[in-house]
């Protein structure tokens, strides 16, 4: 058996072990012994995905009772940065998950299934065919369930999120599950070398791109099939929603490569139009939906549809370029799609888990009741806040090269030589930057109010005043994410010429390393060095501080309630801005896409019709596509689901004539 | 070994005398489990022996086990036993005086159930599906309220009628074999290439035999009888209604299937058993939306299994092992449902869905089985009804069924949402009373009321069973091979 | 001598059967109903005893006295197990007016003279001639079993359907296996007995027979 | 080598030029208006006032009232540093591309919206939530229009866009490049919260942008953000200059080419103030709810400038 195999296999036995654990250890050993475990299972994993990509080749055999293909697991490069990434967000989980000791987040039926999700989210970039793809994924999806359901009995909208999980998961599963069938019906076997033998232009192809594509931009939260995100990402645990946004995601993404990379490399030029299409609706869409949102929760989780919205875009512009040859600016725009995955684990990860602990320390993730967090919470501050500016794409942070990489490959991708590429690149790429930057603004006010709002100023609730700093276990889980992002950041050499080799038959002309990490594109003529900007920052710093040394001997600050307060000394917290005030500007620009309702209520006093005794407003902002789109589909299924019911309305003469009637019509039949 | 063939069905019939006879013993109560056991001892013997290269016959040709059969053979003992096993403390509860007449009507069901998978000839399969009504009529009415008389009449009702259909059928492919030399019903020698039956009689007799035999297999629109049944049976007949009987019928058109193919080519029965499981998937999932009764919402997901399995018998070869050990892994899940299902509706005395409320708060030791199973019976992995729907799923589009199977996922779509709803419904969420009073007041429930480990064998069993590749594959293969498929 | 008149029997005895069936969706009374369905398993037995003769097979006239035990004496006294008074009493009030049955009755025949002509080829013979007339009963009697509230009318319908299919058999194959006939009679009689036991179970429960009552399961 | 000393040079020009530049916008505004006015050296006479008193800073302000204004002064710093104004030679690491530029100058916008957070107060919010809406929106314009004076040049690097044009002069006067100067001038306005986007003279606290976010900030807290907001407008005219009249502008480093570049540049920088302390004068700030309008008229324009040079060159 080869390392990989044997790595496998490991992660298999310690998900068993795991399990079994989980099912007899008596309940105050079983967050610890269960988190170990899961950290054993993510760090095998992490091994295994990094000798995959390293390129160590090996594999595991399924058995199966059934005649398909061999159902083996064996990663390749792209398989092994995908594991890589979701064995890393797992050990951030894990670790974090440790401290919890009691509640749903310690539960059995919680620690069963952890294990169970993270093997399954790990074997899926490991398939190598599609049932046994198709297997890891609804390991992946029952774990994710099970853990989303946690915490049932505390809320009733627990409840109202699985339905909606489950069954947008089995929407994604069966989009996936008909593509592949298509695609092994035209090929001949289930096996992706099979698959990818099929030939580009065909029907078969260009409709198992499209159920494909649906089914892991289902997963990977684009529009319109977000739907489940704004509901199970705040609903499920913290570092379950940390997992599900930070890994989970991330395998719709590694679908989506899968697809676009390997199966049908060479699609038509509508393909990446399309994809370019779907991701930059889901960016601006989702980062719409995220700047306005006041629960922080929701907002990290319409932020997720985002990222991946611009991780697709990525995708789609390097499949529209390479239709025209522009391999150079291709290649960019694919590593800055893994970058921007990669990134976003990290940030994301961290950021779902800051809000965990802020749940922790408060009990509210309504950034409405919180602030005033950063002095009361350190270490989670500042971790949050370095994932915040990732989120946000700020440098040195991770979230900034990889979209730095990303705008690079689209300005450079209208033209090659000098001359224009096509009229459909000279289009979309213009449009697609615009998106980008419309959603990179939009993210920075996002992630500003997120952040100002809960860590800074005055706290606007008493649990936010009395907050305190959470558990060790659970300060390391973030300051380890907090370290990945600025990591990734400082260092995207490396780590860019690292990614390239998972996709590029030629890395070296794709990404370069340079100077200490930097990394630049050959194929374009950029270069972004991190390090050299923060040695640059420090050096005009450096004046300024020894000013401010000196001043402050001087002239120490005096310390006082208020400064100014706006005029007066009365201004209590609760007069602050909320997180719904500082998005109300936005609101008000794209009303006409996020229809607020408002409700504005004046109560006179009894004596005058001119006087006002309160004044109540109300302004609520859902998700137009599930309110316009969805809800009247599942009313119309209602509406009939309550009609079908006289199908069977307790009638045996009724039942007589069903099969009476269906007896006359075969006589017809085969009379004919 | 072909003594063995006698043991499924001269077992249960000695048992059902033992139980006339041990009125009163306590030991009664372990007719049907004794019974099961034999069914599938044998059956497991028989599988054995085909594996071996063997292929036991007895009583003069009347009886022959193949792979297929041995395989269904065991099938029904192994649901069989998951069924009466879990159901003995119901069976056990119910010390009427009828309960004699309930174990032996039950041992009487396997034995005819046992004789339809092992008879050799058409007619004599078609007497023994129409023997397993029989045997059922009273057990459906079992519990003689007015709610069980009539899904009692409408059961024998439909079902006399339908299997009345098969019937002609047989009747019309016997005349078929008529026009030649030999006049037979033994499906070996009509499935022989070389007969040179009449098509035009084919095809009305193979059109009718399976409409006929849809009725049993709860394939719509024949399907009316099943939900009513389903939900006034004792849960353990349930169980092996839904689990086996259902499976057998479609066995019965598996026969009849690899007749038809060989006189007039898989394209008519094709039609016709792609419209079936298409309508059966429509009929569940219309019908599950607003569903208020959870043993009517499993006899709708038998319909809706049922409906999946035809339109994998209609693919033809391909799918037939996914199909074959779907009727394994269906047959198991939905008896541990149905014996769950006896369980709360029990405990809670009711059987409405909106009445049963936050089930894992409050009986975690029934809830958690429950949603275990549940999640084995919408498909999740490793239970082994992901792979056979996946199989079905793909082998449909390779055949050029795409439209059927694409048409078939969008309603498995819909019946899933609908399912998930109503379990979450029943299990998720917080108990109704907003404040309990004292913490004493409410204590979980962690009794499963009733044996547990015949449900972790099923669900163990369901679980494992398709990584299983050897002998379970080959004796997939080998009972594909029986109906003429080369896959 | 024999095959000159073997037509005309076998005419005859077809006859009967559809007439008797026919009369059946026509006559509302329940006693009139079960003596057309004794009528009925006698010219069944007769058709079965012609043929057996012209085909010259003895085990038919085994099967025909089954028959005969069975379908003409057996099953009519099983459903008219009841005090004649009482039973004359018996209307159904069915759920399709009787021009409409009638003419239901015209259609299906034509159908299933249309079905048979189409799979048998019809033929020179004189049993293929008649072989609609069985299909055409199958249909009645599901017509019966639709339109008629009563249970023991549904069970008369039954047997209708299932003397329709026995006539099929014997007209188009002269009869299956003995065996299977057997165990298609046994089958029929345990199936009318159950039946018998659950209408009596309903006048308790119900304090009727009527089948419409049975509304309870639904969705 | 030669970068570094132009990047020294540009530091110490504009930490020199950007109080002096503020005093010259606020003294030709005076002078027009007919008021007597401060006198063009009055900033600096601010700075060190505010620099030489003790800082006020209340219980509940944290850390980012002090990290705040440094974190903006440094971005702009880092502007000057990188932008070319004196001189067109990059750093090889680090060249003064586009989106590095932009993103620097986040950084300052992030750091000043926090500050007005940390406040606990409703003016600083209110201030916070303006400054960022508009720093959202304006944005794809930012990034479009200088996309659009990339494309002739091929490379996204200012530093090669700001030559390329000295190279062929034709590039200025194309209508592709005047609409891209539009557009861009627009961004930098809403950026530096000048009008008609903010009126930078108003303490009306319910119009204000910018100031409303250093409402609570006294003492040197105030001096680095003010001085972070000159030096931002001051590089980004220094920008916007060089990419009208390129000319002057080092590209082989000499000590007399630094010179003339150090003196044209300055002159460029405070014509432009000059300029656009004029055209000030007739401009009144629009509402803030008609602001989205404004950027929605520039970003047409950016666009319109990207696609033509695809489609017309």
């Amino acid at each position: 058996m080869t390392g990989i195999g044997a790595g496998l296999l490991l992660q298999l036995g310690l998900g068993a072990l795991a399990v079994v654990t989980a099912l007899l250890a008596a309940p105050s050993l079983r967050s610890r012994a269960g988190g170990i475990l899961c950290t054993l299972i993510a760090v095998t994993g992490f091994i295994t995905g990094l000798a995959a990509m390293l390129g160590a080749t090996g594999g595991l055999l399924i058995p199966v009772a059934l005649p398909m293909d061999p159902l083996l697991l064996a990663p390749d490069r792209l398989g092994g940065l995908f594991m890589l990434i979701v064995s890393g967000v797992g050990i951030l989980v894990s670790i974090y998950s440790m401290s919890s000791t009691s509640g749903p987040d310690a539960s059995r039926t919680a620690w069963v299934a952890m294990p169970v999700f993270l093997v399954g989210m790990q074997l899926v970039p490991a398939a190598t065919d599609s049932v046994s793809f198709l297997l890891a994924w609804e390991i992946m999806t029952l774990g994710s369930t099970v853990l989303l359901l946690a915490d049932h009995a505390s809320r009733a909208s627990v409840a109202s999120a699985g339905i909606w999980y489950s069954a947008m998961s089995q929407l994604s599963f069966f989009f996936i599950l008909a593509g592949f069938a298509v695609l092994a019906a035209a090929s001949g076997g289930t096996s992706f070398s099979n698959l990818q033998a099929i030939e580009p232009g065909s029907a078969a192809a260009n409709v198992a791109f499209v159920l494909l594509l649906l089914g892991f931009g289902g997963k990977a939260e684009l529009v319109p099939l977000h739907v489940w995100v704004p509901r199970v990402l705040p609903e499920a645990p913290s570092h379950v929603s940390a997992a599900m946004s930070g890994a989970m995601v991330k395998i719709g993404v590694y679908g989506g490569l899968l697809v676009c990379v390997r199966l049908l490399p060479d699609g038509p030029a509508w393909w990446g139009i399309a994809i370019m299409l779907v991701g930059g609706a889901s960016a601006l869409y989702g980062i719409l939906q995220a700047s306005v949102s006041s629960d922080l929760k929701v907002l990290l989780a319409y932020s997720t549809t985002e990222n991946m919205g611009l991780v697709f875009l990525g995708l789609g512009a390097s499949m529209l370029l390479r239709g025209y040859d522009a391999t150079a600016a291709a290649d960019a725009a694919l590593v800055a799609a893994l970058l921007l995955a990669v990134s976003h684990a990290a940030f994301k990860s961290t950021l779902f888990l800051g809000a965990g602990a802020i749940i922790h320390a408060t009990g509210e993730r309504n950034l409405d009741r919180l602030g005033g967090l950063g002095a009361r919470m350190p270490v989670t501050a500042v971790a949050f806040g370095i994932a915040s500016l990732g989120a946000a794409a700020i440098p040195i942070t991770s979230g900034f090269v990889a979209e730095w990489m990303l705008l690079q490959s689209l300005i450079h991708g209208g033209r090659q030589g000098g001359a224009v590429v096509s009229i459909a690149a000279s289009v979309a790429m213009p449009i697609a930057v615009a998106v980008i930057a419309l959603t990179a603004g939009l993210a920075l006010l996002t992630f500003v109010k997120a952040y100002g709002i809960a860590f800074l100023a005055r706290p606007r609730s008493v649990e936010a005043a009395d907050a305190r700093e959470v558990p060790s276990l659970m300060r390391i889980s973030l300051a380890l994410g907090a370290l990945s992002v600025l990591a990734l950041g400082l260092l995207p050499g490396p780590i860019a010429a690292l990614v390239a080799t998972t996709v590029s038959s030629d890395p070296t002309a794709a990404v370069q390393t340079v100077g200490l990490g930097g990394v630049s594109l050959p194929g374009i003529g950029a270069v972004l060095d991190p390090i050299m900007l923060v040695v640059l920052s420090a050096l005009v710093a450096i004046p300024v501080i020894v000013a401010i040394i000196v001043s402050a001997r001087r002239h120490p600050h005096r310390t006082v309630d208020l400064p100014w307060g706006g005029g007066g000394s009365r201004a209590r917290p609760r007069m602050q801005y909320t997180a719904t005030s500082y998005a109300e500007p936005l609101v008000r620009v794209f009303d006409d896409v996020l229809k607020p309702s408002r409700d504005v209520q004046v109560t006179h006093v009894a004596e005058s019709r001119y006087l006002v005794e309160h004044v109540r407003v109300e302004q609520t902002v859902s998700d137009v596509i599930e309110t316009r789109l969805y809800r009247p589909v599942l009313n119309l299924f209602q509406r009939y689901g309550k009609a079908a019911r006289h199908v069977a309305n307790g009638s045996i003469h009724r039942y007589l004539t069903y099969s009476f009637v269906a007896l006359l019509i075969v006589l017809i039949v085969v009379s004919l | 070994m072909s003594f063995v063939l006698w043991i499924p069905l001269v077992g249960p019939l000695v048992f059902a005398a033992l139980s006339l006879l041990l009125r009163g013993s306590s030991l009664r109560r372990f007719v049907g489990v004794a019974a099961s056991s034999a069914v599938l001892v044998s059956g497991l013997f028989l599988i054995s022996a085909v594996l071996n290269g063997d292929i036991p016959e007895g009583g003069g040709g009347i009886l022959r086990a193949d792979a297929l059969s041995a395989y269904m053979l065991s099938v029904v003992g192994a649901v069989g036993l998951i069924s009466t096993w879990g159901g003995l403390s119901s069976a056990a509860s119910s010390r009427t005086k009828n309960a004699a007449g309930y174990e032996a009507l039950i041992a009487l069901f396997l034995a005819a159930m046992s004789l339809a998978v092992l008879a050799d000839s058409i007619g004599l399969m078609w007497a023994a599906v129409e023997a397993t009504t029989i045997a059922t009529a009273f057990l459906v009415g079992h519990h003689r309220t007015r709610r069980s008389l009539e899904a009692a009449w409408k059961y024998v009702i439909l079902g006399s009628v339908g299997v009345a259909i098969a019937l002609l059928g047989i009747v019309l492919i016997y005349a078929a074999s008529v026009g030649t030399d030999t006049p037979t019903l033994s499906w070996i020698l009509l499935s022989q290439s070389t007969r040179g039956l009449d098509p035009a009689l084919i095809t009305a007799g193979g059109a009718l035999a399976v409409l006929g035999f849809a009725t049993k297999s709860g394939l719509a629109p024949m399907h009316s009888w099943l939900p009513d049944a389903h939900s006034q049976a004792p849960a353990p007949v349930s169980g092996l209604m839904s689990g086996v009987l259902l499976s057998v019928a479609l066995y019965a058109i598996l026969r009849i299937q690899s007749i038809t193919n060989l006189v007039i080519g898989p394209e008519f029965l094709r039609t016709m058993l792609s419209i079936a499981g298409l309508l059966s998937l429509l009929v569940a999932a219309s019908l599950l939306i607003r569903q208020r009764d959870y043993k009517r919402m499993l006899a709708y997901s038998s319909i809706e299994h049922m409906g999946l399995m035809a339109i994998g018998v209609a693919i033809g070869p391909a799918a037939l092992p996914s199909v074959l050990l779907y009727i394994l892994g269906h047959g198991l899940i939905k008896a541990t449902l149905f014996v769950l299902s006896g369980r709360i509706l029990k405990i809670e005395g009711t059987p409405v869905i909106a009445d049963v409320r936050a089930l894992l708060v409050r009986r975690p030791g029934l809830a958690i089985p429950w949603l275990i199973a549940m999640a084995a019976i919408v498909g999740f992995p490793p239970f082994s009804i992901f792979f056979s729907e996946v199989g079905i799923i793909m082998a449909g589009w390779s055949v050029g069924l795409g439209g059927v199977v694409g048409a078939a996922l969008v309603l498995l779509l819909v019946i899933f949402a609908a399912f998930t709803r109503l379990t979450v419904q029943m299990t998720i969420g917080a108990p109704a009373t907003t404040v309990p009073p004292s913490p004493q007041a409410f204590t979980p429930d962690y009794s499963t009321h009733g044996p547990i480990l015949p449900i972790i064998l099923a669900l163990a069993t369901t679980a494992t069973i398709a990584f299983v590749a050897e002998p379970v594959g080959t004796l997939l293969l080998q009972a594909t091979a029986v109906l003429g498929g080369t896959n | 001598m024999f095959e000159t008149f073997f037509p005309q029997l076998i005419g005859l005895c077809t006859g009967a059967l559809l007439l008797t069936s026919a009369l059946m969706v026509w006559r509302h009374s329940l006693l009139a109903s079960i003596r057309l369905l004794a009528l009925q398993g006698v010219a069944l037995a007769a058709l079965v005893a012609v043929i057996g003769i012209a085909e010259g097979e003895s085990e038919l006239g085994l099967v025909s006295l089954l028959i005969l035990s069975v379908k003409g004496i057996g099953l009519p006294w099983v459903l008219a197990y009841q005090s004649k008074a009482s039973i004359k009493q018996i209307q159904e009030s069915t759920r399709l007016n009787p021009t409409a049955a009638l003419l239901a009755v015209t259609l299906l025949s034509i159908l299933s003279y249309v079905v048979v002509s189409r799979v048998f080829g019809l033929g020179d013979s004189s049993t293929g001639h008649a072989a609609p007339i069985g299909l055409a009963m199958v249909l009645i009697g599901f017509l019966l079993l639709i339109s008629r509230r009563r249970a023991r009318s549904q069970l008369i319908g039954f047997l209708v359907l299932d003397n329709g299919i026995a006539t099929t058999t014997f007209l188009t194959s002269g009869g299956v296996p003995i065996l299977l006939e057997f165990a298609v009679s046994l089958d029929v009689l345990l199936v009318v007995l159950i039946l018998h036991v659950f209408t009596g179970r309903m006048r308790t429960k119900f304090g009727g027979t009527a089948v419409d009552q049975l509304r309870e399961l639904h969705d | 080598m030669s970068a570094i000393i132009i990047a020294l040079v540009q530091v110490v020009l504009f930490v020199f030029l950007a109080p002096l530049l503020m005093g010259v916008i606020r003294q030709v505004r005076a002078t027009i208006e007919g008021r007597a006015g401060a006198g063009i050296w009055q900033p600096w006479r601010d700075l060190r006032k505010l620099l030489a008193k003790n800082p006020v800073r209340g219980t509940d302000s944290s850390w980012m009232l002090r990290v705040g204004p440094v974190a903006l002064v440094v971005s702009s710093l880092l502007l000057c540093v990188l932008l070319p104004l004196v001189g067109t030679i990059p750093f090889a690491l680090i060249p003064s591309d586009l989106f590095v530029i932009v993103s620097i100058m986040l950084i300052g916008v992030v750091a000043l919206a926090l500050v007005g957070l940390d406040g606990g107060t409703a003016f600083g919010g209110m201030g916070s939530s303006r400054h960022m809406t508009v720093a959202a929106l304006v944005e794809p314009t930012l990034l479009l229009s200088v996309y659009a004076f990339s494309i002739p040049a091929g490379t996204s690097t200012l530093s090669v866009i700001v030559e390329t044009r000295l190279l062929s002069p034709e590039l200025i006067i194309s209508p592709v490049s005047v609409l891209a100067l539009v557009a861009l001038s627009i961004a930098i306005m809403a950026e530096t919260a000048r009008l008609p986007i903010d009126n930078p003279g108003t303490h009306l606290e319910v119009t204000m942008l910018h100031e409303a976010m250093t409402l609570e900030a006294s003492g040197r807290d105030l001096a680095w953000l003010e001085v972070g907001s000159w030096l931002k407008l001051a590089a980004l005219l220094g920008l916007v200059s060089n990419l009208i009249v390129p000319w002057g502008i080092v590209t082989d480093f000499s000590t007399l080419g630094l010179l003339i570049g150090v003196v044209s540049i300055a002159v460029k920088v405070l014509v432009l103030g000059v300029l656009l302390s004029v055209g000030e004068i007739f401009l009144a700030k629009v509402r803030l709810f008609q602001v989205p309008e404004l950027l929605a008229g520039s970003f047409a324009l950016a666009f319109l400038a990207v696609t033509a040079s695809y489609l017309v060159a």
